[in-house]
């Protein structure tokens, strides 16, 4: 555990991103640029925008959001366990279970409730 | 003051995080709040690297960025500015500045030696100091032991998921309301660009 | 290469930092270069799969159709739509494009052959991951386009959903080997986990079929729904960004898939210290294309699901599937003895036909449920249309249900 | 290594750029999104606090993964309120729901 395997990532995190970002300034430079009016246009099937693109969204994807967030905190957890898991007796295991048991119990309650059905 | 890496690595880091909470506090556009917010976070997240936390780090980056800020973005989409409100802020915001500049100062004077330093002869704090001791190699491991082992933290480990039960089933009875749906996808838009949200 | 810049007269920590700038390049270059190859691949590939040709054109075999439409691709006019965030506009497909790169800095290509071993690395892969979900909002919020807003919002809700089984998956060869670090992994696996846990390997590639949005899962891009998903208003390279990042990212997936479940670098056979350093990353690249393979076949074949039902197939069957698939294989292993020190092929021998068998009465299980749900999906639908022509094979497409 | 009352200030700093969140931003969201920000300031100091005192102890850090359990409950409750009071409000500005006000 020491600070020198994180130095690749901190010096790719400083130049990595100078990768993708050349060819952007190779066609900055190569590409023509003629915009008008038109062109500019946001894309909508040929007819004018109306609006702001601002639409507000159904509650539908939240609830899936609800749900990732419970589960994924959940997921960090499972981590450690399954890095020790080789020292640890048959408890952890049944803990384990346990720790997972009650968020299906949420997951099977959403569930019931429908609100995992796209309608 | 010698500065090494490590010190202008830390600089760097603190620069993003507080940087990144002052744009949270300071922006009129809420979908840029929560961009900054995740920038802010990732800041934390190299914060605990330094530290020697990597897990921790990585559970930052993955809960943080990764779930709660994707959440808090859904939210913001699904409540739309009916109201354009071109004021962010109370009108009683110097009270406020002045109540956490206060608080900051007071935290600042009575939890570091900065103070001592400075009232010695101008700054001379030093960038680095001995080493603490070493963080045993199978830390990790011992996490992990540690979150199911009864005489250690099994308790508020099982009493976490709970929680993470509760949360999840109150929200889902909040938000799942199939009775009135006025979020439908085709509500009407609210306005110009909203830039002027709260 | 470090002791050649010692050598030349240069202090040890500013070779250290050379050695490993120069590695920063060869890893995101090499990965970047290698799109160029994998796209025409990808094309001739599926091409032929479905009864085409594929690029024919440009050079032998069409192998310079890629460098013929980046070329193209470069000399594009870039427009960017009136009203559009401009920053988060611009720095979407950079971001896009990085967050897959950044998956490159964990994987171990052959013994020694790694960017840096981190010890979380799969935790770390799912760290890189979320990045790629940013570039995703930023994208659609900043093209200031209601189709753009949508499509990323479903995008993300797809992302997010199946990110659950697929660390649950990730988190059994973390269970059996004992390490989150990548290389010990690889290391680890005497008989390629693949073959005692074959469910896990479909759970893992089926979601990451849907992370990566390719078909049957590419909702990202309905065009009969969505005009083009989040990316609509993007031309000229920014556009071409987006490509490369999710086809690196598809074939990333392959990576990883040989890394965690096939054996990595490790040869059949050999063990892992006598496997030389350039061997050992022919077959990685051999398994990983493989795999690849499979992908481009599933989505050459597969026909695409609606939003619906991929989000239930995730939370009504994925999902379920994984955690009962991930407490019986740590049940397992606590009931074979002597899981915790597999030092050779043979102490791996038990535990993998153990869990293989386990494997196989769980798939067969979860078949016959199917199965059971499947008819009574047919019957619900026949007593309400009455009965289809050829109802046996013509359930609805929902896969799991 | 960096001294301790480093990630003290920064710490300090962190929580009340929150604490000035909360207490004037008047969309609820954002009031959130400043909570979020004091919690991660409290991480700081446990972690923090952890590597220079306690490293061959696990507590500091099981109690920083703690706080990201009620973090996330935090933000699925709290979003999840903000999203029932706008239905019958149709507002997320704060002072605007005085509901408990007659």
């Amino acid at each position: 555990m020491t600070l020198n395997e994180w130095i690749f990532v901190g010096l790719f995190l400083m130049a990595g991103w100078m990768l993708p970002v050349v060819p952007l300034l190779l066609g900055y430079w190569l590409a023509p640029r003629r915009p008008n009016p038109v062109k500019k246009q946001i894309y909508e099937c040929g007819v004018q925008t109306v609006g702001s693109a601002w639409v507000q969204f159904r509650a539908q994807y939240y609830v899936f959001a609800l749900v990732f967030v419970a589960f994924d905190v959940e997921l960090v957890f499972l981590f450690p366990w399954a890095l020790a898991y080789n020292k640890l007796g048959l408890f952890a295991l049944f803990e384990m279970a346990v720790f997972i048991l009650l968020l299906v119990v949420a997951l099977v309650y959403t569930w019931r409730k429908g609100a995992l059905e796209w309608s | 003051m010698e500065i090494t890496v490590e010190a202008i690595v830390f600089l760097v880091f603190s620069a993003i995080t507080l940087g990144g909470a002052l744009q949270v506090v300071l922006t009129r556009n809420l979908f840029h709040a929560a961009l900054y917010l995740m920038l802010s976070l990732f800041g934390v997240a190299g914060l605990f690297v330094l530290l020697t936390a990597p897990f921790l780090a990585g559970a930052q980056v993955v809960i943080y960025i990764g779930a709660i800020t994707i959440l808090i973005i859904f939210a913001i989409m699904l409540t739309p500015q009916v109201t354009r409100v071109l004021k962010v802020h109370h009108t009683q915001w110097p009270v406020a500045l002045a109540l956490a500049a206060l608080l900051f100062v007071g935290l600042v004077w009575t939890q570091t030696p900065l103070a001592d330093e400075l009232g010695a002869d101008g700054w001379s704090a030093d960038f680095t100091v001995e080493d603490p001791a070493d963080v045993p190699a199978d830390s990790l491991t011992d996490l992990g032991k540690s979150l199911v082992d009864p005489e250690r933290y099994m308790l508020p480990f099982e009493a976490a998921s709970l929680l993470l039960m509760a949360a999840l089933i109150g929200a889902v009875l909040l938000v799942n309301r199939p009775d009135d749906n006025p979020d439908a996808e085709a509500a009407p838009a609210a306005g110009a660009r909203p830039d002027q949200s709260g | 290469m470090t002791d050649t810049l010692v050598d030349i007269g240069l202090s040890h920590d500013l070779a250290v930092l050379i050695a490993k700038l120069v590695g920063v390049f060869v890893v995101a270059t090499c990965g970047l270069l290698w799109t160029l190859f994998g796209i025409w691949l990808e094309r001739k590939v599926s091409g032929r799969l479905q009864d085409r040709l594929g690029p024919n054109r440009v050079g032998p075999f069409g192998l310079f159709q890629t460098l013929a439409d980046t070329i193209k691709i470069l000399l594009k006019e870039d427009l960017v739509p009136d009203g559009a965030d401009r920053w988060l506009f611009n720095l979407a497909p950079v971001l896009s494009t990085f967050s897959v790169l950044l998956l490159w800095v964990v994987i171990p290509f052959s013994a020694g052959w790694i960017g840096t071993d981190l010890s979380i690395g799969v935790l770390y892969l799912l760290a890189a991951g979320s990045l790629g979900m940013v570039a995703t909002l930023m994208a659609g919020w900043g093209s200031n386009n209601k189709y753009a807003l949508l499509g990323a919002f479903r995008a993300v809700a797809q992302l997010i959903s199946y990110e659950v089984p697929m660390v649950l998956a990730m988190l059994v060869p973390v269970l059996m080997t004992g390490s989150m670090s990548l290389q010990a992994i690889v290391e680890g696996q005497y008989i390629a986990y693949g073959l005692a846990i074959p469910l896990t390997v479909f759970i893992f590639l089926a979601s990451s079929l849907a992370e990566i949005g390719r078909a049957p899962f590419d909702l990202l891009e309905a065009e009969s729904e969505l005009v083009a998903g989040f990316h609509i208003e993007y031309s000229g390279m920014k556009f071409g960004l987006f490509y490369v990042a999710e086809f690196l990212h598809a074939f990333t997936v392959g990576v990883l898939a040989t890394v965690l479940f096939l054996g990595g670098w490790r040869i059949p056979f050999v063990s892992a210290q006598d496997t030389p350093a350039l061997l050992g990353f022919g077959s990685l690249l051999i398994k990983s294309l493989l795999v690849y393979l499979v992908i481009m076949w599933v989505r050459t074949t597969l026909p695409r699901v609606r939003i619906d039902q991929i989000l239930e197939f995730n939370w009504k069957f994925l999902v379920p599937l994984s955690l009962a698939n991930l407490l019986v294989v740590a049940l397992l292993w606590k009931i074979v003895p002597d899981t915790d020190q597999i030092a050779s092929v043979n102490d791996a021998l038990l535990p993998t036909l153990v869990l293989l068998t386990a494997n196989i009465l769980l798939i067969v299980v979860t078949s016959l449920i199917l199965r059971e749900r499947g008819r009574r999906e047919r019957a619900h639908i026949a007593a309400l249309y009455g009965p289809v022509d050829g109802a046996a094979d013509a359930a609805p497409a929902g896969v799991g249900d | 290594m960096v001294p301790l009352w480093m990630y003290l200030v920064v710490a300090a700093g962190l929580f009340c750029i929150g604490l000035f969140g909360v207490l004037t931003r008047r969309n609820a969201i954002a009031i959130l999104m400043s909570i979020e920000l004091m919690l991660n300031a409290v991480n700081i100091n446990l972690v923090a606090f952890w590597r220079y005192q306690t490293p061959d102890k696990i507590g500091g850090q099981v109690f920083a993964a703690f706080v990201f359990v009620v973090a996330a409950a935090e933000a699925v409750v709290g979003l999840a309120l903000i999203l029932a009071i706008y239905r019958r409000r149709r507002t997320v500005i704060a002072e605007d729901v005085d509901m408990l006000k007659w």
